[in-house]
């Protein structure tokens, strides 16, 4: 199974935090993305999520990769959701454990900035009025 | 003439009406082969702001299409 | 329900995690503190925790009342574990979630750090060698 | 002269063999007490090194032991 996956479906949380669970860890860091009830001022009721599934495979990856380079850290993962969701439901998680807390926050927060600027995926919203746009940050739309 | 299959994604997807297409290409690299379908399906994204991509990869927009390749345009994502 | 408890079982990290959920929110942060196999060169087979518990329990309180003051978060909530653990058991869960993730993370990491630095709580290491020793970070032993 | 309840833990409580003990204290403040009893007990930890509570909040040591207080010695603390 890949550290890095797309997921259709809620994943199962406490499966994904199983596999980085270790006996040499002490620290263990966790980030969620939850689909928000607004969004820039409007009220938002729900989103879907687009992936180019196989780059966004390799470059979820990449980053996991970069994250046990660079930070002392045992284990990370990370799962996004694709597909329809609805206000409350989970995002995107990342869990990361290591010997000792600084090293698993550094690296859950380095692949969650990551994730959102470098994985191809893309956010949909539906707005109450019932309107929806693609989420493209700092450009002028297709 | 090498065969190329485009893929779209999100905006791009939806201005395009299409996810994907298959075409012959004569354009010398990445960058025209984005110009030529940026004009067809009035796309309004300036190249800058994309990035591209071959079978699954990132790569240049100088890179020359090769035959039976699969190309994607990439727009500012938005995941997370 | 407080939002920092002590707790004598394996907390129910499902039913914690739930209680910082929101809608408003879009990012939650979590650290969860685990029993390690190894501490400063020697093998440890598990430990116990003694806390003076009015106290903990109020600098807890103290501490997420600060968290919320300093950071931009929603809600944040703390439960450390007290008596006789085993490897790879949770000794401190904490979670944070907020508009943003960066509040959500700082937050979090703030909590963690006080609460080791602050709340009276104790550790006591069992050996595999077979002895035992309390520790008290930075001092020469009672 | 007041009675108080001293509360005991982890190394202090080893060492001292109990977790509390009540006793009357003509110490002028909770330091004088804390003196006292490391001598009986042969506690070696410097006051320094301590933080005092009392009825369950951080106190000073120049604080005055009132009547019936709980009072607790705190070592350097080791949760998480």
């Amino acid at each position: 199974m890949a550290d890095f996956a797309l997921s259709e479906t809620p994943p199962d949380l406490d499966a994904w935090r199983a596999r980085v669970l270790d006996p040499r860890a002490g620290g263990y860091a966790s980030f969620e993305g939850w689909v928000r009830d607004h969004h820039a001022g409007r009220s938002v009721g729900g989103l879907d999520y687009e992936a180019y599934a196989a780059l966004a495979e390799r470059e979820g990856e990449r980053i996991l990769a970069e994250a046990k380079a660079r930070f002392d850290i045992i284990a990370a993962c990370c799962v996004h959701r694709v597909g329809t969701l609805a206000i409350g439901d989970l995002a995107v998680w990342v869990g990361v454990s290591a010997a000792h807390r600084g090293a698993a926050f550094d690296a859950c927060r380095y692949i969650i900035d990551e994730v959102k600027r470098r994985v191809p995926i893309w956010k949909r919203e539906h707005y109450r009025e019932g309107d929806a746009d693609w989420l493209h940050p700092m450009a002028e739309g297709a | 003439m090498p065969t190329v299959t485009l893929l779209y994604f999100a905006s791009l997807r939806e201005r395009a009406g299409i996810a994907s297409e298959t075409l012959s290409t004569q354009a010398p690299d990445l960058a025209r082969v984005y110009d030529d379908v940026q004009a067809r399906h009035g796309f309004t994204w300036p190249r800058e702001h994309l990035r591209v991509a071959v079978n699954g990869e990132f790569a240049r927009w100088g890179d020359a299409p090769s035959a039976d390749s699969e190309i994607a345009f990439i727009p500012p994502v938005s995941g997370g």
